[in-house]
């Protein structure tokens, strides 16, 4: 006698599974259609457009100074970098140049951001892996990082702390005290961190060899970020395209040749330790100076008028951030349009999930750094 | 090489260059042959009577940077899916909220919203103030409807 | 039922009950946008949520109480949150984080958020803040506990 | 003497036959409420080892540090509507928690617990076979879950199914040729090898010294066993979301998440009694329960420490494990026990 029957396979014998949008290794509202051979995931179709918030439209109706805020929920873990990326555009746009004082602050700022963003990626990928440990060790960390945010802009999470032509508050001395005494603690908790995870065998048996991303391939999909320089390629935007001041800065990009998931997690933690390296030069190099452009004064904001297009691209904690500004001379944007690096990076997710285990899948969507108000929008 | 119909320097200092749409996917093909490998993006901007793509590109060894732009007056642009992976979601996504259709996409469907949704909301004569909901059927597919009792 | 209707007994076992709803809320395992960082970090070192009996976050709607809608929902996902609700049992309490929860928040003037939640599931208790800092939250569920302790009573 | 005839004792006023029946209604009594206030106390212990260990503080609201936390928790448990999914197995999907927690039960029931005090022996059990009562006890409780997992019609509840049977099939063969290999050591010196107190007694030096591959087969099996990280594939939450327990509400649930712990704690017991010498120690006429105890809680405390600090290992490498690994080490030891008997009379 059977039992009723769970699901009825396919021609090839393959289970159609369901996960999401709510699942705990989805990272947010990614739903996989996932077909199962036993074990085996055959295929996978992402389905999104679950945080779709309609920001690109929304920015067409406000003025060139409101955009930011829709930016900063764009990435919401990596906030900071969202804004530098939409300032760079609108900057250029306006013709509003920042001062050289604000360009350390935003690099400073950018950097810590990325710091965060990557030591949530870090627990929650220990998360995947049922590793319950880190995540709480990570959260600490970037508590700390919350808190020089709060000092400086009174927000912790979506700052909203620079503006066109400038920040909103200017770099304090107690607050420069802060951000020394947070990145000379901070290295040696991040090897804490570091050595949970790779002094595990478990651990490197799970990432090691697995999700191989070939660099031709990344290409083709249009990967950039960490997940670029685990295959190989020396792509970075703070190098290839130098914005604010990352040309006066001495750091390193990380490449790795070994284009598994564990290629990406230790290009993602040598990042965070660049980071560090570049906010202490930044921080000791801040000149004095304004913190905003007078052309751009709060009163002043809502009368800006941009005409033209301008493509801007910052290298944000996921990768290449581009956003494409068009202006009719108006005092709102024309067409406002986002290249999220989430979203191309997801794309890949089919390919590299192919034929692996359920749990490797996981794994592999994991790696992928993915925030949904970056993919969606 | 093709036919250039135009070509100028952006306000940011890339290169424009601006096709007919016929010439777009052999424009491509030898841009990618001269290692422009890297598709940044794609772009639909509606100019009220025709409709503009705009694909940037990048050159990883060269380091340079160049935008190619096409238009459109029948809202018909040729999918370039074929010499770029990455143009397949950019494509789906601005075919979602543009309503450009690329020809020759091997899977044209809505990126974000459901496939019943009506209209596409980038347009710039996109009624925002009808507001359509969405709903749920048996099989966890979603559709669109106008209805606001049939939906949230 | 009504309270006082089974004398002494049954009041005196709904309060146990209702003592032990309140300081045993298992959240489920759900975030949707920036504030499911935020909902993340009440579980962390600094604020524990575990103190009230909260750290359990269930990923089963099956075996969790408390609903913490953190982020903005969309048209999309509106169907996909009610079923979520419909699958847990009761007694069961939403809490809506955020304004864009409460009503669309920085969204409210596009095409495809639901202005609030309040529309799709009963919610129990509103934090507003965008998004809410994790001290509100815990307020938010503090608030939560009460009001379940004080459930016979109104 | 031990507890059975202490309270035969108690109760002799109302005769031979009465008072035993009276005597057996309270050991049984003694007994749950022996297995329920170690599940308590091992689910306090975990919470706040773990909010220790994650640099947070626990449970510290309901009663003093917390200590009521799980009365709350198991309050509100039987206090939730208890839903049933509608495809479901019926009679497998109501039994499934029972059998789990039955299983934990026997288990408890079977193990001795040596002196303590002036009750003398605790031991609520006195067969000749209790070793393999106990294996069957410990056997039932990985089917509740496998039938939990299919009657639910859950597709990931199936796969944790079907993930437990390939975990199970991996374990069980190495965990008993290392027990057999206990059995050999210990036929030399006793008639009933089969009878744990027999087992535990024979111990002068804890087998866990000649026999340390054995302890280590064993215990992996152990941890596997009870389910939990590393090898939680069967409900491992962020694939499966939970597993055979996902459709699962309310106390039935509460029967799974008891059992997960009450496993931890019934391996620990059982590898101190098996391999570290169980109730052995000075005074052990008197404080025997006392060293079974804390042995078995530092090998509590260790399970949970690999708990927090390992990440989930896949399915594919743990039967690739089990059949590659763990069932050659515990051959070898099988023969290491045989040149160690025989040979040398140990």
């Amino acid at each position: 006698m059977m039992g009723p029957r769970i699901s009825n396979p396919d021609e090839n014998g393959w289970v159609e599974l369901n996960m999401g949008p709510q699942h705990p290794s989805t990272h947010g509202v990614l739903r996989l259609k996932v077909k199962l051979d036993g074990e085996i995931v055959r295929e996978v179709e992402p389905v999104i457009g679950y945080l779709h918030r309609n920001a690109e439209k929304i920015c067409e109706l406000d003025y060139y100074c409101d955009s930011m805020i829709y930016f900063d929920r764009m990435d919401y873990v990596g906030a900071m970098n969202m804004e530098v990326g939409y300032l760079e555009a609108a900057e250029k746009l306006l013709g509003i140049p920042p001062p050289e004082r604000v360009q350390w602050i935003r690099v400073v700022m950018a950097e810590l951001s990325r710091v965060a963003s990557h030591l949530v990626w870090a627990g929650a990928f220990g998360l995947d892996l049922g590793m319950l440990t880190p995540f709480f060790y990570c959260f600490v960390e970037r508590e700390k990082i919350l808190r020089i945010f709060v000092e400086a802009c009174g927000s912790r999470q979506e700052t909203n702390y620079m503006s066109i032509g400038g920040v909103y508050q200017d770099f304090n001395d107690k607050l420069i005290h802060d951000i020394l005494e947070f990145t000379e603690q901070f290295p040696k908790k991040l090897e804490d961190i570091f050595n949970a995870y790779v002094k595990n065998d478990i651990f490197i048996s799970r990432t090691k060899g697995i999700g191989i991303l070939e660099p031709e391939v990344a290409l083709d999909y249009g990967v950039t970020g960490p997940m670029l320089r685990a295959s190989g390629v020396d792509y970075d935007v703070r190098k290839a395209e130098p914005y604010l001041v990352y040309d006066k800065i001495n750091f390193d990009i990380p490449v790795s040749h070994k284009k598994d998931n564990l290629a990406r997690f230790l290009v993602r933690f040598e990042e965070m330790r660049q980071s560090i390296k570049i906010i202490n030069q930044a921080v000791k190099k801040i000149p004095d100076g304004p913190y905003f452009n007078p052309k751009a004064k709060k009163s002043l904001m809502i009368r800006l008028r941009g005409e033209g297009e301008v493509y801007a691209r910052t290298e944000s904690s996921k990768g290449e951030f581009g956003v494409y500004l068009v202006g009719d001379g108006g005092v709102k944007p024309y067409r406002v349009r986002v290249r999220s690096p989430s979203l191309k990076n997801l794309s890949v997710l089919p390919y590299l999930a192919k034929d692996q285990m359920i749990a490797d899948m996981v794994a592999i969507s994991g790696t992928t750094d993915l925030v949904f108000g970056e993919v969606d929008r | 090489m093709v036919e250039i119909l135009e070509e100028s320097t952006g306000k940011d200092g890339r290169r424009v260059l601006k096709v007919a749409k016929e010439n777009l996917v052999q424009l491509m093909k030898e841009l990618k042959s001269h290692g422009f490998v890297h598709l940044s993006l794609i772009t639909g901007i509606d100019r009220k009577d025709r409709l503009e793509v705009v694909y940037h590109l990048q050159n990883l060894e060269k380091n340079e940077y160049i935008a190619v732009k096409t238009e459109t007056l029948d809202e018909r642009v040729p999918s370039v899916t074929s010499v770029f992976t990455s143009a397949n979601w950019d494509e789906r996504e601005q075919y979602d909220l543009m309503g450009i259709v690329f020809e020759g996409h091997p899977n044209l469907k809505r990126l974000f919203l459901p496939e019943s949704w009506v209209g596409h909301p980038l347009r710039k004569n996109y009624d925002i103030s009808k507001v359509q909901y969405i709903n749920m059927d048996e099989n966890g597919e979603d559709y669109a409807t106008f209805d606001p009792g049939d939906g949230w | 039922m009504k309270s006082g209707d089974g004398g002494v007994l049954t009041t005196t076992l709904e309060k146990a009950l209702e003592w032990g709803r309140s300081n045993s809320l298992w959240p489920l395992t759900f975030g949707l946008a920036c504030c499911a960082i935020e909902m993340m970090a009440i579980q962390a070192a600094d604020l524990d949520i575990s103190r009230f009996g909260s750290e359990i976050f269930r990923n089963s709607p099956r075996q969790s109480d408390l609903m913490i809608v953190s982020g903005t929902v969309t048209k999309k996902m509106a169907p996909r949150l009610r079923r979520l609700y419909d699958e847990m049992p009761y007694p069961k309490y939403v809490i809506a984080m955020g304004v864009c929860v409460i009503q669309g928040g920085p969204y409210n003037q596009g095409y495809s958020v639901v202005m609030g939640v309040d529309k799709v599931v009963p919610v129990d208790v509103y934090v507003p803040g965008c998004p809410p800092t994790p001290e509100a939250l815990t307020y938010g569920i503090m608030l939560l506990q009460k009001k379940i302790r004080n459930e016979t009573e109104r | 003497m031990n507890v059975l005839t202490r309270l035969a004792d108690f109760f002799a006023a109302f005769g031979h036959y009465p008072a035993y029946i009276l005597a057996y209604l309270f050991e049984t009594l003694f007994m749950i409420v022996f297995v329920m206030v170690s599940l308590v106390a091992m689910i306090y212990i975990f919470r706040k080892y773990m909010a220790r260990l994650q640099l947070r503080v626990g449970p510290n609201r309901v009663g003093k540090f917390g200590t009521l936390q799980l009365i709350a928790d198991s309050l509100k448990l039987a206090g939730k509507e208890s839903i049933l999914p509608s495809g479901r197995d019926d009679l497998p999907f109501r039994i499934a928690p029972i059998i789990v927690f039955l299983g934990l039960i026997t288990g408890f029931a079977l193990l001795p617990y040596g002196q303590f005090y002036f009750i003398g022996s605790l031991t609520v059990t006195h067969s000749d076979v209790s070793l393999l009562l106990l294996f069957a006890a410990l056997a039932i409780m990985p089917i509740g879950e496998i039938l939990a997992g299919i009657s639910s019609r859950n597709k990931y509840a199936v796969v944790g199914a079907l993930r437990g049977v390939a975990k199970d099939v991996s374990f069980e063969i190495p965990m008993m040729i290392s027990v057999l290999a206990l059995v050999m050591m210990a036929s030399a010196k006793t008639a009933n090898p089969l009878n744990l107190s027999n087992l535990v007694e024979v111990q002068f030096i804890p087998y866990g010294i000649p026999q340390i591959i054995g302890l280590g087969v064993f215990f992996i099996a152990m941890v596997a066993r009870a389910s939990f990280s590393p090898f939680d594939m069967s409900e491992s939450d962020s694939e499966l979301v939970s597993g055979h327990s996902t459709e699962y509400t309310g106390m039935r649930f509460g029967m799974f998440y008891m059992g997960l712990f009450g496993s931890i704690f019934l391996s620990s017991l059982v590898v101190s009694l098996l391999y570290l010498g169980g109730y052995n120690g000075p005074y052990s006429g008197y404080a025997g329960f006392v060293f079974l105890l804390i042995k078995g809680l530092i090998l509590v405390l260790i399970s949970f420490t690999i708990w927090l600090s390992v990440p989930r290992i896949r399915i594919d490498k743990f039967v690739n494990m089990g059949w590659k690994y763990l069932l050659p080490a515990s051959i070898i030891n099988l023969i290491i026990a045989g040149v160690l008997t025989l040979g040398l009379g140990i």
